[in-house]
């Protein structure tokens, strides 16, 4: 039984005067894994930065409708709250460069000022590392600095950051576009089991990847949702021909 | 072909002149700077003894003496400027790197950018009515003032130019895991920022340290040991001042002993900072 | 092993579990045929719906797999291979049914010796040999077994060349066998289409392991 | 599936530490939701002390611009703009003028420029173009800021007891008056001053060429010096500009070594080895004594004039500089 998670309900986000995201409704269901494509600049970051309210972190950025997390609405909780609840791994690799490994993976309790028994510590990271397919790589190197680590290795070590706090869904902004082909598998790999506990959300523009990852698909295109289908069923017999011409290569 | 190669030749031989010029110039710098150290060491150095340091000037005729009350108002003076103007300062900073856009910012922007030139005798004449003037005679904290206003633009703008380098996915990082603004900033970029901002304070620190503009009207200087904040204090470069345009030759060795200990503790100040910003530098 | 992987073992079993499919219906069309059991060659007919079912889904889940993985080298070849070996499997499906149509067609019971004297039986034995053996080399990716079966599907050839005269010469001694002998060599023209499936899904299983093409060349086994 | 799984496990307590780990789980999150409540309101406590921030920094420049100006108005008041340009300086018969500090300023300043300019341009060559690497360039580097870091009232007292008897014995050298002190010294204790300023910017800007151009030229077959003088120095020109008004503004507004060195009389200098005093330096000789009102007031208004011309160049400079590494 799939149980919708989040829903987004005429979500519209701007840049000043720039309407960005356009009336985007969405469903997505628990324990799967979405994939949000489209070409640059349409809007795909923008509403996926719009879930967690990182949108209105930049300056002049508004957004307006409905993100309901669970029922309740995002856009009325306080930004704290909706991010321990929804997280997000970014396009660069970004673990803190003043922390250890083992400090990575715990930032979000540590850096919050939240006190855990030592023992408690131990059990999340290595919980998150192993989560992540990254603890039996860095086990034996927990306090080294987490920039030390190959890009891929600190891409997962973001994911284990973010997944740390045990939240609902967790959001991807092209996780692997700054990685290496090799890495960019790892990660791929990953997603297939983190979807057993978390509902995830990937932007990315390289459909290819959409197509491998997802189970569902959604293709935006100047701001607007313009199709959103199971994956399988976009990759094959697309209903809008923006869609298809997007996925074959003919945009023009 | 020799036709040819004659200018070509001509055009080499002007290249090393000048490549000599330029050498000969830039390294010609140095020189006063190195007559400077030494002469200000030679001189000094021979002056400094425990003596030297734990006492007060003797009066005019009586030889020995030490600098004990400068060093020790300088000590004073600095700390609390620094106090005052570290804290003030970093929160600028961060304001100025946080709110990159806004009207306020873009005033307070350009307010650094005058301060910063500002000569530093007209900020001792507003200190003289800030808070001498008012309060009814020169104290040593309003010296401190005065320096902790010479502090100020270059602690904000280095703390302003460190942050405004770090990477934005590094504060993404810190909201999206739910951290609260002060926290992300406090805990993510201040300590990855830390080795640019040190070296503004300990610059700035340098540097005030050897103003003494701002002091002629405001700590104004005092004979005697003092500690209070409330009347007026001793300070090095003040000691400098008086003793060397003084025309007694006791004062003018407590003179070169004082400009000997000042000016190593600003290089060493200098020096330390280089180091520090390389060690601690936060690799990204 | 990487979601691709686990797709392709997916569309593997699939292919494999339509080969034991067709397997069983030639060999339950055969039994029908020896003890002439018109209620096994009636099932035979009607589980040939589920031999076209399993080349539908087949078909469909290569689709979604070249549409979702974009596969490349050995995995592109499998795919495409397993695409040709679907379409051959199914047509020898139709085989299977169109033997057991025969059986329920006739009149009455085959004369026993037929069997014996048009030499059906044996190419019924080797065609499933075949079969069996071509699914063999697919499963295990033998590609010398694979190999042997363009040399055994010769004997199908020979015994199916010489079925016309074999026919002829039975009709010749008793007239009153002539319609069950028609039978007996349609039957063999359609297992020597069995030969020919086989010898092709032989083919498409050196393209996908070797990415070697040996279709439209003469001398095919003895390289 | 898996979740009654787990309850059944539970009900059956076979394990109980996995109920007790569930429940400090709940509590946990409850604790955080509280924890975040006070965070939030931390949160709103920072902005707005970044925003005080924010408003101090231009309260202080506007109040420094005020306080001068309120204390200059008696000055105003009485002397009008006359104060400018009035030759003669003497306090015990009320008579204000303050052209000579600002022709011994200008002098001071405009020869210490004259004189730190090559030098500071060589080093800002060699530093951008031959020799943007290494450890001697390092080390010229750091030497050359410590120039900057070295206290002003220490090139004072050097310039008193070491430059003055030098330049005293060059002046009787040359028949003028062997005093020593004087417009002349000062500047060359302030082209030493002032050198690290327009290096250092000069320096940056020059590494700021984009290499192509150069390139361009070498591919053409110039020279070093060729390249330097015409691609590189035409490029930075605006920048290097910048730097010679940011040392401008340094040497106008520096205090201690010139009132040490340059004599303190306040006649309008008939050479430049005569000695002199500039705006700075008369303030701070004479500020502590001024007992009247039009006195400080004068001397306020000197300060003002001092703070409003350093601004004036060193916005300028900082526009320039902005505007060069913008493009």
């Amino acid at each position: 039984m799939e149980s919708t998670i989040v829903r987004s309900i005429d979500y519209n986000a701007y840049f000043g005067d720039n309407h960005v995201v356009k009336n985007v409704n969405i469903d997505i269901p628990k324990n799967n894994v979405i994939a949000v494509m489209g070409p640059s600049g349409c809007g795909k970051t923008t509403f996926l930065r719009g879930i967690n309210r990182m949108h209105e972190l930049i300056p002049g950025a508004t957004a307006k409708g409905k993100i309901m997390l669970d029922n309740e609405d995002v856009m009325e909780m306080h930004p704290i709250f909706v991010r321990l609840k929804i997280g997000m791994v970014f396009q660069r690799p970004n673990p803190f460069p003043n922390l250890s490994i083992y400090d990575n993976v715990i930032a979000g309790y540590k850096l919050n000022g939240i006190k855990l028994p030592k023992a408690e510590k131990d059990k999340i990271v290595e919980q998150s590392l192993t989560k992540v397919a990254l603890w039996n790589e860095v086990k034996d190197q927990l306090n080294k600095k987490g920039t030390f680590l190959s890009g891929g290795q600190q891409q997962r070590l973001c994911i284990a950051r973010a997944v740390a706090m045990e939240p609902e869904v967790l959001l991807f902004d092209e996780p692997t576009s700054a990685l290496d082909p090799i890495s960019t598998s790892t990660v791929e790999e990953l997603f297939h089991d983190l979807k057993q506990n978390y509902t995830l959300i990937i932007v990315t523009h390289n459909m290819q990847q959409a197509a491998r990852v997802s189970d569902k698909t959604a293709f935006f295109y100047m701001g607007e949702l313009v199709e959103y289908d199971e994956t399988k069923r976009m990759f094959t017999n697309p209903r809008d021909t923006r869609t298809q011409n997007y996925i074959t290569g003919r945009f023009s | 072909m020799k036709a040819k190669n004659s200018p070509v030749r001509f055009r080499i031989g002007k290249n090393g002149f000048f490549k000599g010029v330029v050498i000969a110039f830039a390294f010609s710098c140095v020189i006063p700077l190195l007559f400077i150290l030494a002469y200000i060491i030679k001189a000094g150095i021979t002056k400094i003894n425990w003596n030297f340091l734990v006492n007060v000037p003797k009066p005019v005729g009586e030889s020995g003496g030490g600098i004990a009350n400068a060093l020790l108002g300088s000590i004073i003076i600095i700390a609390v400027a620094a106090v005052i103007a570290i804290p003030i300062g970093i929160l600028g900073g961060i304001y100025l790197s946080e709110n990159r856009k806004s009207k306020l910012a873009y005033w307070a922007r350009l307010s650094i950018d005058i301060l910063q030139g500002v000569p530093s005798i007209v900020i001792g004449i507003v200190a003289y009515f800030w808070l001498v003037k008012p309060f009814g005679g020169f104290s040593s904290v309003s010296g401190s003032i005065a320096l902790a206003i010479m502090m100020l633009p270059i602690v904000v703008r280095s703390t302003e130019e460190t942050l405004k380098l770090l990477p934005d996915t590094l504060r993404e990082a810190g909201f999206a895991l739910g951290m609260p603004f002060h926290r992300v900033v406090l805990k993510v970029i201040v300590p990855c920022g830390i080795s640019g901002i040190l070296s503004g304070v300990m610059l700035s620190i340098a540097r005030i340290a050897g103003e003494t503009a701002p002091l002629l009207f405001t700590a104004f200087g005092n004979p005697y040991l003092s500690t209070s904040l409330t009347k007026p204090m001793q300070s090095l470069p003040l000691l400098i001042f008086n003793y060397a345009t003084s025309p007694y030759n006791d004062w003018h060795d407590l003179a070169w002993g004082a400009s000997c200990i000042l000016l190593i503790f600003v290089l060493v100040l200098n020096i330390f900072t280089k180091i520090i910003t390389r060690k601690w530098k936060v690799q990204l | 092993m990487t979601h691709l992987e686990n797709e392709l073992q997916a569309v593997k079993k699939e292919v494999l579990s339509m080969w034991y499919l067709v397997e069983s219906q030639l060999e339950k069309s055969r039994t029908a045929m020896l003890h002439f059991d018109r209620d096994l060659a009636r099932e035979v007919v009607l589980k040939e719906k589920r031999v076209n079912a399993f080349e539908l889904k087949i078909d469909r889940d290569c689709e979604n797999v070249f549409a979702l993985f974009c596969p490349v080298a050995v995995d592109l070849r499998f795919l495409l291979a397993t695409l040709k070996i679907n379409n051959n499997l199914e047509r020898i499906g139709d085989i299977a049914e169109g033997i057991a149509k025969y059986i329920i067609e006739s009149s009455g019971d085959f004369d026993r010796t037929l069997f014996e004297s048009t030499q059906v039986l044996r190419m019924y034995e080797d065609a499933i040999n075949i079969l069996i053996d071509t699914r063999m080399a697919f499963e295990k990716e033998d590609t010398i077994l694979a190999r042997s079966i363009f040399k055994r599907d010769e004997v199908l050839d020979q015994i199916n060349r010489e079925a016309s005269a074999r026919v002829g010469a039975v009709i010749k001694e008793d007239m009153t066998v002539m319609e069950d002998a028609l039978y007996m060599l349609s039957i063999i023209r359609k297992l020597e289409r069995v030969g020919d499936q086989s010898k092709n899904i032989a083919e498409e299983i050196i393209f996908y392991i070797e990415a070697k093409v040996l279709k439209h060349q003469e001398d095919k086994g003895k390289e | 599936m898996k979740t009654f799984e787990n309850e059944a496990v539970i009900a059956r307590g076979d394990s109980p530490r996995v109920i007790t780990g569930s429940n400090t789980g709940k509590l946990k999150k409850t604790n955080r939701e509280k924890h975040s409540n006070r965070q939030i309101w931390t949160e709103s406590v920072f902005r707005r002390l970044l925003f005080i921030m924010g408003v101090l920094m231009v309260v202080l420049v506007l109040g420094i611009m005020f306080t001068l100006i309120v204390q200059s108005v008696p000055s105003i008041k009485a002397l009008g703009a006359g104060f400018l340009w009035g030759k003669v300086w003497d306090p015990v018969r009320d008579i204000y003028g303050a052209f000579p500090f600002l022709l011994g300023t200008l002098l001071t300043s405009f020869l210490a420029l004259a004189i730190s300019i090559p030098f500071s341009f060589a080093v800002g060559i060699f530093l951008g173009e031959y020799y943007p690497k290494g450890w001697l360039p390092d080390l010229l580097k750091n030497t050359v800021e410590l120039i900057a870091a070295v206290p002003s009232v220490i090139y004072g007292f050097w310039g008193l007891a070491v430059l003055v008897p030098i330049v005293r014995s060059f002046e009787s050298g040359i028949g003028e008056p062997p005093i020593g002190v004087g417009i002349f010294t000062s500047s060359l204790i302030l082209s030493i001053m002032i050198i690290p300023y327009a290096a250092s910017l000069g320096r940056s800007m020059i590494q700021m060429v984009p290499s192509h151009l150069k390139e361009a030229a070498y591919s053409l077959g110039a020279t070093r010096w060729e390249v330097i003088k015409s691609v590189i120095l035409p490029y930075v020109k605006s920048g290097l500009f910048a730097g010679v008004l940011l040392s401008l503004g340094r040497a106008l507004g520096e205090t201690m070594a010139v009132t040490m060195v340059i004599g303190n009389t306040s006649g309008i200098p008939k050479s430049i080895f005569a000695p002199g005093n500039t705006m700075a330096s008369v303030i701070a000789n004479e500020f502590t004594e001024a007992d009247r009102t039009v006195y400080l007031s004068a001397l306020i208004e000197l300060g003002l004039v001092l703070f409003l011309v350093t601004v004036v160049i060193n916005m300028i400079g900082k526009k320039i500089i902005s505007r060069f590494t913008n493009d």
